[in-house]
């Protein structure tokens, strides 16, 4: 695993049935009186056959840290599957998936992209992922064997595209003539190649459906960049999640009309056109 | 085992209920938990206009707590009435509504339709949310209480139960007010005033800066506020504050409180309230009592 | 980097002092803390007569912090002049000596002998203990609070700190009041009034019945009291309340505070106020102040 | 072990350095917010040349519980030695040393005897130990082989002496003629007993001291048969103890004056009418 990364494997028969791509688990882990609520963990990896339900974390505070440290065979107090909204595989028939992560929005799409190969192994699935530096790109686990691309994307250029992940998103949805299409590692893609097309398949690309996960403001450039070019994308909305289940409204998600949704049973996906950026 | 417990008219089959606002309207856990198992639901606060409530953040962290500034986000009373109660209905367990106001006329409003339309087993007036302009005002003046649950009393025959705030210097003359002006029952406590800060980002980390502290941190706060309440008033408490345990179910019961609610609590365990109820009858019957009312206030001093 | 801090006379090399009666005299932790490294010492209430405080069980844990019922317990002003002050003036570092009273005559007794004696670099008025007769109505009334800072006022050319309850329900008129009477600054907050229950033995746990909670459960309610007081008064306030690291002391300087008190964590590690003085100074370097007065009140909003 | 106790081996030189008989430790385990205080506990057995110090506790609530689940390597924060005032050995040649323990009180007694027979290995030390039942016995590890006279006593008879400690102990102090000397396991010692004697050395016994730690009740029953014999007995309190180094005052012991003092620093041994029982 990545440095400070952390994959848990829960057995879970139950979860692993009814689990689909962008449910959550809400953990509770032993940390005292330090962290009284559940925190949620995005479903990873599934093995239904097996019965197995994987995490994957890195270690933010208490109960990430607590659950670091759980021993093999160690029980974990986990709620779920939960969320109201998942992610919906885009019906078009031919239509390219491009799946965009960063940090722990990874884990969500490695499922998301698994389900779309499963439903059809010939689908267009795409993953574009980001990190600071290498060592930070962590749950594209077994995609490539699926026969997705996998397109990484870092900061600094130590692995893959130098730039952010709309850099080598960028040209999927609008592509940039200068720009060979997609060198791995070479830096080539500049964050300021100007806008030049409109949606992906004017431009002689097939059809693109996003979806996406990851931090705020990385979702927040990939949601501008689809409604610039009326690209579909599913967004998982990464609000602060007191209860997971929708009691307690304190996951409120602004709305372009003023009011405010519940992240965790109104979402955790969305439009992108349906969230107040 | 006697485990029922009469507010006014309405009888809890047992003594736990959940806190207002933690809980939602309980069709959001329906699923998950088997509503008719709780003494009664309390349901979250149905204001007289509907309110889009607090920008994020709304809830914090905190040592052994949670501060929350949700800014009572409802449908208001109309679609509690069209979209809330009838789901509600379908149970036979009792449903206590969470009505807040910035007027004596606003509760009596809310009560009015509750009551017409038979979508409430007792109300319960918000006098003490400190999240809103005015709340708090309501909360610390006896005769802005009195007001309150005399207009209240006057438009509905619904047991009325005033719940009031910690955030003063003393509860018992506020208890007093409300008992006198006709309140059939005290819901003790809402959440305690407080705030908390980000020293890396040097901000407030609630939109609203102040938020209403919950859960175990303010067990001792909420003891002490029903102990003393319940030394002044004849009428039935329900005490909450921090539990998450029958152990701390029963430690309110020997303060003084007739029932309790469980609050954030929830969020961790939508369950926890029939857990605790569970837990009640077992220390009962353990210790040879056989009417829960026999632990009110039995400290032995 | 300036790191000191004024409060009238009274100069703290760091924003870093004690909280009253969670310190002893300091020559109980001399050999284990050097107490030259802290702001100032602040002693163990000292009252005008000999208290022999409260029976136990005094002190119990709750989640995240602790009530105590201590009662006070002190040897008397004399006993302080005579055997504790004469060890704390082999040190530079200056001296507050918490001064407890149930009259304005108390208060002044106290404070003529101590300044008299040069015994004390500043005083605080505790004027809000919870767990003594009269301590809380002299903690809720204005006019009060402002009787007893005058007496003092009168008594004594050394700084007077008026440290305020927060079981109250609006803490600013009771600031304001002790920053008109005189006060050179504020020291908040005293604990919170609670109680704990043991359910087993259906006894209270302290042989007090109510006790003062402290420790990190009360942190967000101390945060917002001196936020609060912070925007009406002018003089400089030890903030304290749940501080355990310096993210928590600068929480409190963001506040408005000047200075901080660590208080219950001195239980779990005396020199713990040393490590925060240098975690403050670590910060501010990190952030590029020069002078931690920078930091006071300074959230963005 | 018996069921439900566990030795700690805290590898700390200073403090196996500094340690004495009634020294304690506070320890701060990691229980989140659930408990914010240090716990005490007794020094029980010290390596000096290893610089080993051991404590035994069992589970009474989240400290013990975390420090019951630490791997051997782990780290605990300790504060110690602890303890104003420790025992002192009887300075009186051939005394006859008389230790009595309950519970959590064996493990100082267990160091008190190691060092009387240090200081003199012809020192006449009997330990008294009691339980409610055998498997409940602990802490009187090693002594026999260095010559201590070990007498157990259990309430329902499973080892040694059938009864209370101050059933072992009366006959020591205040012989009965008509019980034969302590015989083991038989359950001959009547609590009924009657007090007979003046102070053990008129009654042809050696003179006595003795030392006391474990449950109040107990050292309340030893302590008054120790002043109704006027043998010379030291009590070390088990008040609750929030700092264990002076400054909370929560650690209040009622004296015979009507006022309090700090059990930690001012103790935690006392003589025994130096306490308001
Ligand atoms: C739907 C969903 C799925 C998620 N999936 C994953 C996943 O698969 N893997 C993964 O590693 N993480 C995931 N997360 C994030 C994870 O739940 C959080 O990081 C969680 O807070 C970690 O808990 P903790 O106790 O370890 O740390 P916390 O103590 O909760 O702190 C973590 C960080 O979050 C900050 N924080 C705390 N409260 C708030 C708040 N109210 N608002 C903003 N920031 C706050 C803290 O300051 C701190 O920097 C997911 C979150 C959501 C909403
Ligand atoms: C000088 C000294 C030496 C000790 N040595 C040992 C030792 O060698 N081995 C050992 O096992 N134990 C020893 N103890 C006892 C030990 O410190 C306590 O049992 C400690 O409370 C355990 O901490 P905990 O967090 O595990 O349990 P806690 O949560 O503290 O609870 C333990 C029990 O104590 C009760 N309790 C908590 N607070 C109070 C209070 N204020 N008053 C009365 N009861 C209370 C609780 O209700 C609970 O039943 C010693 C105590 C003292 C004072
Ligand atoms: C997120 C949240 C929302 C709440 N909303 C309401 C509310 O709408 N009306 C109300 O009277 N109390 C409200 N409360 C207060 C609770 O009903 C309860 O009085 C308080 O949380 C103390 O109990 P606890 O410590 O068990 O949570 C809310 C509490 C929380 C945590
Ligand atoms: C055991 C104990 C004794 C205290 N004694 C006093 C006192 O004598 N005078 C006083 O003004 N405050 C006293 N306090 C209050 C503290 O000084 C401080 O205001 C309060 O504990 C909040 O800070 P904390 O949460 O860091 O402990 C005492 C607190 C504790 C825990
Ligand atoms: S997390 Fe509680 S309502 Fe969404
Ligand atoms: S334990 Fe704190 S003074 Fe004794």
């Amino acid at each position: 695993m990545a440095p400070g990364h952390f994959v848990l494997t829960l057995d879970a028969p139950e979860l692993a049935r009814s689990a689909r791509p962008g449910s959550f688990v809400a953990a509770l882990a032993e940390t005292g009186g330090e962290r009284i609520l559940r925190k949620p963990f995005s479903v990873f990896i599934v093995d239904r056959d097996a019965g197995h339900v994987q995490i994957l974390f890195s270690v933010y505070g208490p109960t990430t840290k607590a659950m670091s440290q759980l021993q093999p065979g160690a029980a974990l107090d986990i709620l779920g599957p939960l969320g109201g909204r998942l992610f919906t595989p885009d019906p078009r028939p031919g239509v390219h998936h491009v799946l965009v992560g960063g940090g722990y929005g990874v884990p969500p799409l490695n499922f998301l992209a698994r389900e779309l190969k499963l439903a059809d192994p010939g689908a267009h699935v795409t993953l574009i992922h980001g990190a600071r530096t290498a060592s930070f790109l962590v749950g594209d686990d077994g995609l490539r064997e699926l026969g997705v691309s996998v397109i990484a994307c870092t900061d600094d250029g130590s692995k893959g595209v130098a730039g952010k992940v709309t850099d080598a998103l960028a040209p999927l949805v609008s592509p940039n003539p200068d720009n060979s299409p997609l060198p791995p590692g070479n830096g080539g893609i500049s964050t300021n190649s100007p806008i030049t097309g409109g949606r992906g398949a004017e431009n002689g690309l097939g059809e693109v459906a996003l979806y996406t996960c990851g931090p705020t403001p990385m979702m927040k450039a990939v949601a501008q960049l689809a409604l610039e070019h009326n690209t579909p994308c599913q967004v998982s909305m990464e609000t602060f999640m007191p209860c997971g289940v929708g009691i307690c409204v304190g996951c409120a998600l602004a709305l372009p009309d003023g009011t405010f949704a519940r992240a965790c049973t109104d979402g955790p996906v969305f439009f992108a056109d349906e969230v107040a950026w | 085992m006697k485990l029922s417990v009469a507010i006014g008219s309405l009888t809890m089959k047992n003594p736990v209920t959940v806190g207002s606002g933690t809980f939602g309207f309980g069709s959001e856990v329906a699923e998950l938990v088997d509503l008719e198992k709780f003494g009664a639901i309390t349901v979250k606060a149905t204001t007289r206009e509907r309110r889009i409530g607090n920008p994020p953040t709304r809830i914090v962290e905190t040592s052994s707590g949670i501060l929350n500034a949700i800014g009572l986000q409802n449908g208001g009373i109309d679609d509690y009435l069209t979209n809330k109660a009838p789901f509600l209905r379908q149970f036979t367990v009792p449903i206590i509504v969470n009505v807040p106001g910035e007027s004596p006329d606003d509760f009596a409003f809310v009560a009015r339709k509750l009551t017409d339309a038979g979508a409430a087993d007792a109300i319960e007036l918000n006098i003490s949310c400190p999240n809103v302009s005015h709340g708090l005002d309501y909360a610390t003046d006896p005769t802005l209480i009195a007001q309150v649950v005399e207009a209240v009393r006057k438009v509905t025959h619904l047991p009325v139960l005033a719940k009031l705030s910690p955030n003063v210097t003393d509860i018992r003359p506020l208890a007093r007010a409300a008992e006198d002006a006709g309140a059939d029952g005290l819901s003790l406590i809402n959440t305690v005033i407080g705030t908390a800060i980000d020293a890396r980002k040097r901000r407030f980390k609630l939109a609203n800066v102040t938020g209403g502290l919950s859960g175990p941190a303010i067990k001792p706060i909420a003891l002490l506020h029903v102990y003393r309440a319940a030394s002044v008033v004849h009428i039935p408490i329900i005490g909450m504050g921090g539990i998450v345990s029958a152990t701390d179910a029963i430690e309110f019961l020997l303060a003084g409180a007739s029932a309790v609610a469980v609050g954030t609590q929830n969020f961790v365990d939508p369950g926890v309230g029939i857990t605790i109820a569970e837990g009640i009858e077992k220390y009962l019957a353990e210790n040879h009592f056989s009417d829960v009312a026999e632990l009110v206030g039995a400290l032995e001093t």
